[in-house]
């Protein structure tokens, strides 16, 4: 009943243009003929006519190491999870090539406003996994500093950074780091979302500010096709990286499981964006492998056909099959990022046991730069009253 | 077997089914309330039972799912709206505060906003950021919103089909913490108390605490453990938080003379502050002592290993009940 | 600063489109190429290949006695306010044809949403004018019964109507009024909102809520160029119809001076919804000839030249132009409806005053549907404590 | 000609120019705010002289300000936000209570918010809806913000200026009644009190009436008319509302043994309840009446014809003041 048939008589839509696509039909389940794809599922370099990926094999080395060590780090606090020692966990399975495309991209000048599922990001911009997990474990709410490397803390809040992200560019352009021409110096943010985000009032406005100011700002979504249970087609009827031609600024679909794609798409944007040309989104089409959170179970709410057929288009293994197939790379390179995984998995396991507790007073730290009496007051009475038990037990 | 053995849960799923039932115009909307039956899984099943029209997957937007649930209503629906969790109704603030609330006063009566929005709140899950919050007293400061809590599975039950009923909006509390902890016992065929009433929890004469949603739980067990001391608790489950139901408060204060008030909201400005105003104007010449408020810390919600420390427990409970009788 | 030079090297923007183009230029000034247009500011009937009139000068008749007397309730209500008579009053002065265009459109079925400037649509609803200014006075929040004539109370909250609206269509495709086939049955909604309320957050949901439930609304927007002092450039780079697109619905831009295609456009567009073809975005270009209310002073922000320009393109005059030169109507026909509106002016001027204030105690009245018990005791306590006032004085 | 005469609008204008003459990274973002200064005209001239990359219209959309601003100050920049007027601070509370007042927590002090949240507040002007609210309690009730009103010009000259050069993101109330109301002597050389301190306005010895915003004035002129009967009334305009300067209010009150609060918020949860409470906890022996509230009632704001009736004026002080001592 919500969609009804159409019952009009025809010439009352004159002017509106043609109905409604189906855009939602079998053409559309590879990403549609609009994907931008530079490396198959199958692992063959394919041309694009208007982006292409400039770095060499060297390069696609260092993308498959990062993805594999991302995923490590992901398959490591899912276990963990389940042993108890991470309150939860927002896995990124399935979404290592469009973070780890969009993240390589960046100069360290560049400023990240992650979610909190960025963890490949994370991982480019140089923040130790360790630090990931202490939000995870409830030990803090994201323990480094923004400032170090440029990477924001994750945001649990559905879109809220992508207007922080806008306002940081702004910032940038007063700061004068835009379209001067120095690759040095010109700088731009990137704003991550998820395609649930994108219906979200904040999301949109930020569209609006940055269009209207030009920031030099990349919205980049990743569209794994669902939102919790509900799936892509609840937000939005067309393909989401046409919002932005809504707002003035130009999109794209890539393919978010081609490595090679979403780095040449996202570093075109980011160029756009530190020229001073504006705002761009980038639409990158993938899936979520996993659950939503370790706590979900989404056995309730889709079939597992979908993800059989995602399954053949791993990021990963398509890398895999064009380093082997090209002789780039053999058993050895591959035993040898194995076991730099492996490392890494046991370093994580490890440290995140051994990450400390905070104390109950710092509760009382970092409401405001300095305590005011009013709390400095609860603070001391707590500490008497937790002193209170000392000895008592 | 008139009578079974439930949760929170279930009982909330069980009055939101029974509400559907008896009324084709009540409607479910929210985030993943359809297949998923939402991510406590309050409205399990109701989709498959209701269908799509009646049990809604709305966009991930919650300025959105209220607005459009003041349009529904306008036109003679009776939405009843997930907020999925406490930290995320801060998007649908605006509507809820200035659409919802005052559409009423506004058309002097004209339009009716019977409409209930619904928010799993407080902490104590283990939860990351705006997961855990008690957002209470805000909307208990706005008028026009009706604001109650529901602390265990039967008032779960009823109070649910009475907020619906409620041609007034109403701020629906659920303690998620307890969603799928205790059970008791439910007899469908009970007449329950009307929805904007205290209830006496527990009978005591040394001191009155007052508690709602999660914290009654606390204060049971703080009244349970000071009668092993020989101290007499008489705990209020206030459930309705506006309007507040001051009666029994006012006569169990002036029996007992101290006040303790427990919520997990902030101290500063939270309800204990309203109680305690209220209390101390009413009852000024039968107070012992001042009423003492125990609460979060004003701070914001700490990561959840030390969650314990921040909310209410039995010992802060009963840490100020002393206070109070040494007064 | 904000809008820096384009520095990027070439082949960067590749993939992105045409580089923004200048659509604030002068090809702009008359709305641009894209703008529907029937009757021309001099009165000349022109053809549009989508959207034609199909109502005859009988019709054309009524519209132009509907824009005169709005336009005289706007200028009666502007002087009561001078007079202090009212509090404030928000003009509509310029914006008659895109109202009584959208409004004639309607029918009884359908329901509106109204911002605070909807006099013209109100008129067409059959609201008493003199309720419009209840508000204005301050002596009421809007008096009509919004069952009554479907015509909802007007919004001050910038854009919260447009969410309204939807849910309202919403409520109508479950009532299964949508699409039936029968006119008198077949229902829309439209929510008016200005260029302003288009960054809003929560119009931006209201469009994703609309596509992805393809409600029966119409989005009709008065661009009146401005938002008090803010042009419209500075909440859209493009034209505003286009937002649409974004969305994955239609948009069209028509002239909001001319009220045949007003009336034509937004006819069309009521009927895609009715046939539950779904939302549609109606942009009405139009100018805001007044301030934007009473208590603005437009001098501090905009040029008199563009008023002047505007002036030119009067909704009422080329009505006037078209029915003068095609004999449809002669001086008697002017002469009465001017009559007419020296009535209706003369009306509201001695209504407006003897509008009655409220009651003190009706402070209290309807904050519930049953005054509570709590605010039982403070109208009790305020009534005596106005009581003790009495014989004091 | 150390001296000058100004209004509020003027004081709060000359402040803005000063922090933005002192500190190239403070910003003015807002609604209006450029060519029309504003529809207070609070920004008066500050585009013109310096440009409009630091005094900015922004979009029509609160949350947009306020996230933008919150990405502005993450980049160092010190962004001062106006809301055009109390009732449509709403869209923007999400931003408020979740990003602003939380960043500096969540990042442990390594993210900082030296933002200010500027707010024309209050009624009596004759508005529609929406343009008279009193949202102050909400701020108040969230942790990490800071909440501040001002009530004449020369407070507002320098509490603008210490707010901005607050590392702290501060909710800034402006009594937008008083803004082209009295004038008072402004002394540019003085060095004024510190922003989070409450003032005693007038010394008296029956009853303290605590104050704020726009209803100093009124508190003021109820003590000038209850000294005319012989009652002496202490005024103190606390200025800050959080954190609040309780000492000068315990000294008084421990003095004076009465209180009354007096502001245009809801009574019910208003800082009133907070006031009482806090007082009642530490003067509980000094009191000889309870403290006494006077507000709005508990309804949404009426149309404007009655709006002096639903505000608190000096009759409704006096009559509490009267009902204080004859407790
Ligand atoms: C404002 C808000 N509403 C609701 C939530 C709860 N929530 C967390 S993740 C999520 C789904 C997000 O989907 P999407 O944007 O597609 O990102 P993804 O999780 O798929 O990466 C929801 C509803 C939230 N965090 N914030
Ligand atoms: C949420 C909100 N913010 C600010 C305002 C103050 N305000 C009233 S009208 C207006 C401009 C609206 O512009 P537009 O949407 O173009 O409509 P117009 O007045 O031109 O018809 C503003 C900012 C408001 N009413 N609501
Ligand atoms: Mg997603
Ligand atoms: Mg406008």
């Amino acid at each position: 009943m919500t969609q009804q048939a159409a019952g009009g008589s025809p010439g009352t839509t004159a002017g509106f243009g043609p109905d409604l696509v189906e855009v939602f039909g079998p053409s559309q389940q590879d990403g549609g003929p609009e994907l931008v794809q530079l490396l198959t599922p199958e692992g063959e370099r394919v041309e694009h006519p208007d982006f292409s990926f400039d770095l060499g094999d060297d390069a696609i080395l260092g993308f498959y190491r990062d993805m594999v060590l991302t995923r490590r780090i992901d398959t490591e606090a899912t276990a963990l999870q389940r042993h108890g020692e991470l309150g939860i966990w927002a896995q990124l399975l399935g979404q290592e090539a469009a973070q780890i495309g969009a993240g390589r991209a960046l100069r360290p000048q560049d400023f990240v406003f992650p979610t909190y599922r960025e963890h490949g990001v994370a991982w480019c911009r140089g923040i130790d996994p360790l630090d990931l997990l202490g939000l995870f474990r409830g030990v803090d709410q994201g323990s480094w500093d923004p400032k170090e490397n440029n990477f924001g803390l994750y945001t649990i809040v559905i879109g809220a950074q992508t207007l922080h992200a806008t306002g940081y560019a702004m910032g940038m352009q007063r700061d004068g780091v835009v379209g001067t021409g120095d690759p040095d110096r010109d700088a731009a943010v990137i704003a991550h979302f998820g395609d649930g985000a994108s219906s979200q009032g904040d999301v949109n406005e930020s569209f609006v500010f940055a269009a209207s100011y030009n920031a030099p700002v990349v919205f980049f979504c990743q569209n794994n096709q669902w939102a919790i249970s509900e799936p892509f087609e609840r937000q939005s009827r067309i393909p989401l990286y046409q919002r932005a031609l809504g707002f003035g600024f130009p999109g794209v679909r890539v393919d978010g499981n081609d490595v090679l794609a979403t780095y040449a798409v996202t570093q075109a944007a980011l160029n756009r964006a530190r020229d001073g040309q504006g705002p761009t989104f980038v639409e990158a089409y993938t899936y979520r492998m996993g659950a939503h959170t370790t706590t979900d179970d989404p056995t309730r709410y889709r079939l597992s056909d979908d993800l059989e057929r995602w399954k053949l288009k791993d990021p990963i293994a398509r890398v895999e099959a064009y380093l082997r197939r090209n002789g780039v790379a053999g058993d050895d390179f591959f035993t040898g990022v194995q076991a730099e995984a492996d490392d890494l998995g046991a370093r994580l396991r490890e440290g995140c046991k051994a990450l400390p507790d905070p104390t109950p007073l710092s509760i009382f730290d970092h409401v405001y730069t300095e305590i005011t009496d009013e709390l400095e007051q609860q603070r001391e009475a707590f500490d008497a009253y937790l002193a209170s038990f000392e000895g008592a037990h | 077997m008139s009578t079974q053995k439930i949760t929170l849960a279930k009982g909330l799923n069980m009055g939101l089914r029974k509400a559907m039932e008896d009324d084709p115009k009540v409607l479910l909307m929210g985030e993943d309330v359809g297949k998923l039956g939402g991510v406590f899984r309050i409205t399990d099943g109701l989709q498959k039972d209701f269908g799509e029209d009646r049990v809604i997957d709305s966009p991930l937007a919650e300025s959105g799912i209220v607005g459009t649930a003041v349009g529904l209503a306008l036109r003679g629906y009776r939405p009843v709206v997930e907020i999925q969790f406490d930290g995320f109704v801060y998007p649908a603030y605006d509507q809820i505060v200035c659409q919802v609330a005052k559409m009423t006063f506004r058309s002097q009566g004209k339009s009716r906003m019977p409409m209930v929005i619904r928010i799993p709140f407080g902490g104590g899950i283990g939860a990351v950021e705006h997961h855990s919050e008690s957002p209470e007293a805000q909307f208990a400061h706005t008028p026009g919103l009706k604001v109650v809590a529901c602390s265990n599975p039967v008032d779960g039950y009823w109070m649910i089909q009475q907020a619906i009923a409620s041609d007034d909006p109403v701020i629906f509390l659920e303690p998620k913490r307890q969603y799928h902890a205790d059970k008791a016992e439910l007899d469908e065929t009970a007449t329950p108390a009307p929805l904007f009433t205290s209830r006496v929890a527990r009978r005591g004469t040394d001191v009155t605490v007052l508690a709602y949603g999660p914290t009654v739980k606390t204060a049971m067990a703080a009244a349970e453990a000071a009668a092993g001391e020989g101290k007499s608790l008489e705990v209020i489950d206030l459930r309705t938080l506006s309007p507040l139901d001051m009666a029994p408060v006012y006569d169990s204060v002036r029996r007992t003379g101290r006040v303790v008030t427990v919520h997990e909201a902030h101290v500063n400005l939270g309800l204990g502050a309203e109680l305690s105003a209220r209390i101390t104007e009413q009852c000024f010449y039968s107070l012992e002592a001042p009423v003492l408020r125990v609460g979060a810390f004003d701070t914001p919600y700490p990561a959840s290993r030390i969650e314990e420390d921040y909310l209410p427990d039995l010992d802060r409970v009963l840490d100020a009940v002393d206070r109070s009788l040494e007064f």
